[in-house]
């Protein structure tokens, strides 16, 4: 399990069919770990209430990391979190994505300058997959962030890269 | 069933394999949608919509589910005990199901018309409990260890009741086959055992009002079996994480979900046949109108299958409206209240049938 | 309800020396200073008075008064020498309905002030912030650690960034590897 | 010859879906029971007061947003009103009607979310989705008038950022009438839901004196039966003008204090946020919101203490002024900081699944513990 670590030299027809079977399924399925860091969590979490509904693109709420395919890192990240977040990446299976929503995850929003505790910018400690800008962003803007991700999925491949 | 398609094909092999293969489908089937149900359910009860990018309505999202699944990494921790760890998702499967083997689908479709049916399918399910024993103790997990201790003291517990209810038929209907308890229904809605049975007279009248406590007992009593809400505390989100699955990824993962609505299907199954008249139609056969006998096996199936959905829709309807109990709640429910009135139930039974 | 005067003449009376003065400068509110080692006894004394009964302690600010000398250290940094810090206590009786401001000041290079936490137990986490943020020490509390900084702060830092809400504090380059200014 | 035996320490958090942000609670148990409860805190700290000292008066606002990140406008409210009492800067009529209209929405809009995560907890999802599904509507009234979903910026100091919408009237009372009966199914749904019931009464009971000298506040403080609201003891802004009930606890379900009490005390607390709302909104008189904003603030040298009855509780600031246009010092005494603290004198001898129901029935919001 875990095929995407296992890749293929040349680029067949099967394998590229193969492929848009897997990413269809992968970008299908996102299942979200659901822990909520700060004020984004809130609107995260009303992304997945009655309005917006998060559940149409397949996305729900897993708690435990085992079982989540990306962390929705809502909110500003201090150091003392910092550490646990990245423990929580790693106990994730692959394949595995992240978004960063919100300034305070991307780079430290309000807080850059004074924030003596806060961390500016997640991809500081874990590689980010797609940033939604917003202090915090609405709903609409994370089902956004979830679409590009979906496109980024859709394009992965089980093909050795080449140069 | 092995007679009916041998008849059939002409060859021991397919029959067999058809035989064997059916069942599993069918819990293939069961889960599939049973999730996409459980999901678009929950939708419909929450004012949400619900899946419906994967394909027309949805409807593909458990696949797609499940093909993701395929592809996750297969991460343990290191400190898990790897045998007891990969064992366990077999063993909770198994258990779930090889209790289809008994469970009559129509006149026709039944893995096995053993004579002890329903004695082997509450056997058989207990394996779960090992399982997920195994599952808890093996992650090295606190959360995990929390949750298979609940869900074996719940399981154990809960099991007293359905087996005394389950006597309870067994003295009415005088046998422990499945088969032979879902024929004595036939005919009529007004037959079924929830109704008193076939046999008209006082003691028909006398027996509905316990057949009817015999019934929720029963059905409270699966339903904190299969572990859903309110009795979902092995499993609780709020305060277990995920209960004995917490460690559990990809497949491994799958494989008790799986087992999960395949026992869910299972109860289901068993509370129709028990009191619901099984595969017997309510209102007659299309087949017997019109003389078309072959049908009738078909039929029954859809009777089957309806009945056992229908049950399975009120488990979900449960489980998105109502809060969870708390351990010590759920003890004090089984021990203090169902056990008694299921004894005192069996004792009346008894009694009237005797009559 | 008692104003502020009335409070400090009963004060005044009964510690006498304990209770140092009575700032009415402030525009709006109106400051009682006290010992900083006395401070138990008083505000013991100021929930019992059957007169008094401040049953609840609504606030307590730790503040750095940065009102020593400005020098430069070794590597260069400007840090702040001599003066105090201070405590501000917030007092509030919900019986009788009236507030008073008490305040203690303690010198910056040993800063001690008797704990309040078995007069009001909602001191302790504001004692245990205070001394998190501007590193004031409470004696005889029961468990003085950091609340809100990391608890191995101290092993990844240097001296001057301790107590973040110092004047004088700096921030870190690093802590447990992580870049901390932007 | 007794067993040597070893409690098993439990890590509650700061990953777990029930401890509402990135709280951690160090449990010690004996299998299923609760002998010792630790919190972690500063998880989310984000340095506000650092923040505080470095920026002007005006700019403060934005950073006291995301204090309670649930009530936001309450926290612009006491912010505004404890540098307004250091300038001693009088504000217009319609602005103070403005502000209690907004501050009273902003309440119910927190109380939702309290309620339902604390039903969540539970067990009982739906709800949760029905209470932010009735919040959207308060959302999106409060976004017509500032433009902003959660984090508003909306109350400044001596006025208002934005002028209410031509509509706000209209919408805010079709508000009302659509919540009104909302409640009522809330009590059908969840209150008085038997399992909800036996669940959270004689749970993780709070005496009052307990109460008060932990310094709790709000729903947690008159969930024990004592009627202190700030609203009425302390009044400020205009509240002394409307007419409203102080909802406490009375033990229906159970004992004075107990989890059902708070979370009842909310709900209670909604119908009469409703109340004030209907008074407020009819009398909103005319006038420029921003008349009353100073060019320049700032403040006298000197100190200022203003509370707030937040959603959580007795919002307060103290603010150090030392004459410049930087505040030295403000400190917050964030409600649920102080009511959290009583955490681990409720949860002695409880099992495991009744921490989670006392934690969210005394509701706290991390960005405001941990500042």
């Amino acid at each position: 399990m875990g095929l995407l670590d296992k890749e293929f030299s040349d680029g067949n027809i099967v394998i590229a069919k193969v492929d848009d079977l897997f990413n269809w399924a992968r970008l299908s399925s996102v299942w979200q770990l659901g822990f909520g860091l700060a004020c984004c969590a809130i609107e995260m979490m009303a992304t997945s209430m009655s309005h917006y509904d998060f559940d149409r693109f397949g996305v729900i709420p897993r708690n435990t990391p085992r079982q989540a395919d990306a962390i929705i890192i809502s909110g500003t990240v201090t150091l003392k979190m910092a550490l646990r977040i990245k423990r929580l990446y790693e106990q994730m299976p692959d394949p595995k994505y992240i978004i960063s929503m919100g300034s305070c995850a991307n780079c430290g929003g309000p807080y850059w300058e004074h924030g003596y505790h806060v961390l500016k910018g997640i991809d500081r400690v874990i590689p980010v997959d797609v940033y939604v800008p917003g202090c915090p962003p609405r709903p609409e803007a994370l089902l956004e962030g979830l679409l590009k991700l979906q496109e980024k999925i859709r394009n992965e491949s089980l093909r050795k890269k080449s140069a | 069933m092995y007679q009916y398609f041998y008849d059939l094909t002409g060859n021991t092999i397919i029959a067999t394999l058809i035989v064997a293969v059916f069942p599993l489908v069918n819990v293939l089937l069961v889960a599939l949608i049973g999730v996409y149900l459980e999901r678009k359910v929950s939708a419909w009860i929450q004012d949400r919509i619900g899946p419906n990018r994967t394909g027309p309505l949805g409807l593909f999202q458990t696949v797609a589910d499940f093909l993701k699944m395929l592809q996750k990494e297969d991460a343990t921790s290191t400190e898990i005990d790897s045998k007891l760890y990969n064992i366990a998702p077999v063993l909770v499967f198994t258990g779930s199901f090889a209790a289809y083997a008994a469970i009559p689908f129509s006149s026709k479709l039944i893995g096995s018309e053993a004579d002890v049916g329903i004695f082997y399918v509450l056997a058989i399910s207990s394996l779960v409990v090992g399982g997920i024993l195994m599952a808890g103790w093996a992650s090295n997990n606190k959360y995990s260890m929390l949750g298979a201790m609940r869900s074996a003291a719940q399981i154990i517990s809960y099991e007293i009741p359905t087996a005394i209810i389950v006597l309870s038929i067994v003295m009415f209907t005088g046998t422990l086959s499945l088969d032979k308890i879902s024929d004595m229904q036939t005919a009529s809605f007004w037959n079924w055992n929830i109704f008193g049975g076939a046999e008209l007279g006082l003691t028909k009248f006398l027996m509905i009002p316990f057949m009817f406590i015999g019934f929720l007992i029963i059905f409270i009593s699966t339903l904190a079996e299969v572990n859903r809400t309110p009795f979902d505390i092995p499993e609780a989100e709020s305060e277990l994480v995920a209960g004995y699955f917490t460690e559990y990824c990809g497949m491994k993962w799958a494989m008790f979900m799986l087992s999960e609505y395949g026992n869910m299907f299972a109860v289901s199954a068993i509370v129709s046949i028990l009191f619901f008249g099984g595969y017997h139609s309510p209102i007659g056969y299309l087949g017997n109108s019109i003389g078309v006998e072959w049908l009738i096996p078909f039929e029954q199936a859809f009777w089957f299958l309806a009945k056992g959905w229908f049950f399975i829709l009120v488990q979900m309807w449960l489980r998105w409206t109502l809060p969870r109990l708390r351990v010590d709640q759920l003890m004090s429910l089984c021990w203090k209240y169902l056990i008694p009135y299921a004894f005192v139930n069996l004792i009346i039974i008894g009694i009237i049938s005797l009559l | 309800m008692k104003s502020a005067e009335e409070i400090f003449d009963i004060l005044k009376k009964k510690f006498g020396d304990a209770v140092l003065s009575l700032d009415k400068d402030t525009p709006v509110e109106q400051i009682i200073s006290i010992d900083p080692l006395k401070i138990n006894l008083i505000s013991k004394y100021l929930r019992e008075n059957p007169e008094l009964q401040f049953d609840s302690l609504m606030c307590l600010s730790g503040v750095d008064d940065a009102n020593g000398i400005k020098v430069k250290d070794a590597e260069g940094n400007e840090i702040i020498e001599g003066g105090t810090l201070s405590v501000y206590y917030n007092l509030h009786s919900v019986s009788l309905k009236h507030k008073i401001t008490l305040k203690v000041s303690t010198p910056r290079n040993d800063p001690q002030i008797e704990s309040l936490e078995k007069i009001w137990k909602s001191a302790n986490w504001h004692e245990r912030e205070a001394f998190d943020l501007i590193g004031i020490k409470f004696l005889n509390h029961p468990d003085l650690r950091r609340i809100l900084m990391p608890y191995d702060w101290d092993e990844f830092t240097e001296e001057i960034s301790r107590h973040p809400l110092r004047k004088d504090y700096k921030n870190p380059e690093f802590y447990q590897g992580m870049k901390v200014p932007y | 010859m007794a067993l040597k035996t070893e409690h098993m320490v439990l890590n509650m958090g700061p990953q777990h879906p029930s401890t509402h942000g990135v709280l951690r609670l160090e449990l010690e148990i004996e299998g299923e029971l609760v002998n010792k409860v630790t919190p972690h805190l500063g998880y989310l700290h984000r340095c506000f007061e650092k923040h505080a000292e470095a920026m002007q008066y005006n700019q403060v606002v934005p950073y006291t947003d995301r204090l309670d990140y649930l009530a936001s406008i309450g926290n612009n409210f006491g912010y505004a009103l404890a540098v307004e009492k250091l300038m001693g800067i009088q504000v217009p009529e319609r602005v103070e009607y403005i502000r209690v209209i907004m501050a009273e929405l902003q309440r119910i809009a927190s109380h939702l979310v309290a309620i339902g995560s604390n039903g969540a907890d539970i067990g009982a999802l739906t709800p949760f989705l029905y209470l932010f599904r009735d919040r959207e509507h308060i959302l999106s009234i409060i976004e017509e008038t500032c433009g902003a979903r959660m984090l508003y910026n909306y109350i400044w100091i001596g006025g208002l950022s934005h002028d209410i919408h031509p509509d706000f009237v209209r919408k805010t009372k079709e508000f009302v009438n659509y919540f009104k009966p909302t409640i009522v199914e809330l009590d059908n749904l969840l209150s008085f839901n038997k399992i909800f019931i036996e669940r959270t009464a004689n749970i993780g009971i709070l005496p009052v004196d307990t109460a008060i000298n932990f310094g709790a506040s709000g729903p947690t403080l008159r969930g024990s039966g004592i009627k202190f609201d700030l609203r009425r003891d302390d009044p400020y802004s205009i509240y002394d003008r409307f007419d409203f009930e102080i909802p406490v606890g009375k033990g229906l379900m159970g004992t004075v204090g107990d989890c059902w009490d708070r979370y009842n005390v909310r709900i209670r607390e909604m119908e009469q946020s409703l109340r004030i709302i209907e008074q407020a909104v009819d009398n909103i008189p005319e006038g420029d919101v921003q008349s009353a904003i100073p060019k320049r603030i700032k403040p006298p040298k000197g100190t200022v203490y203003k509370r707030v009855e937040n959603p959580r509780g007795e919002l307060g600031y103290f603010i150090i002024s030392d004459g410049t246009v930087n505040p030295f010092r403000v400190k917050v005494r964030a409600p649920s900081f102080v009511n959290l603290e009583v955490l681990g004198e409720l949860c002695k001898g409880n099992l495991v699944a009744d921490i989670i129901a006392i934690l969210g029935s005394i509701d706290i919001v991390l960005g405001e513990v941990d500042r």
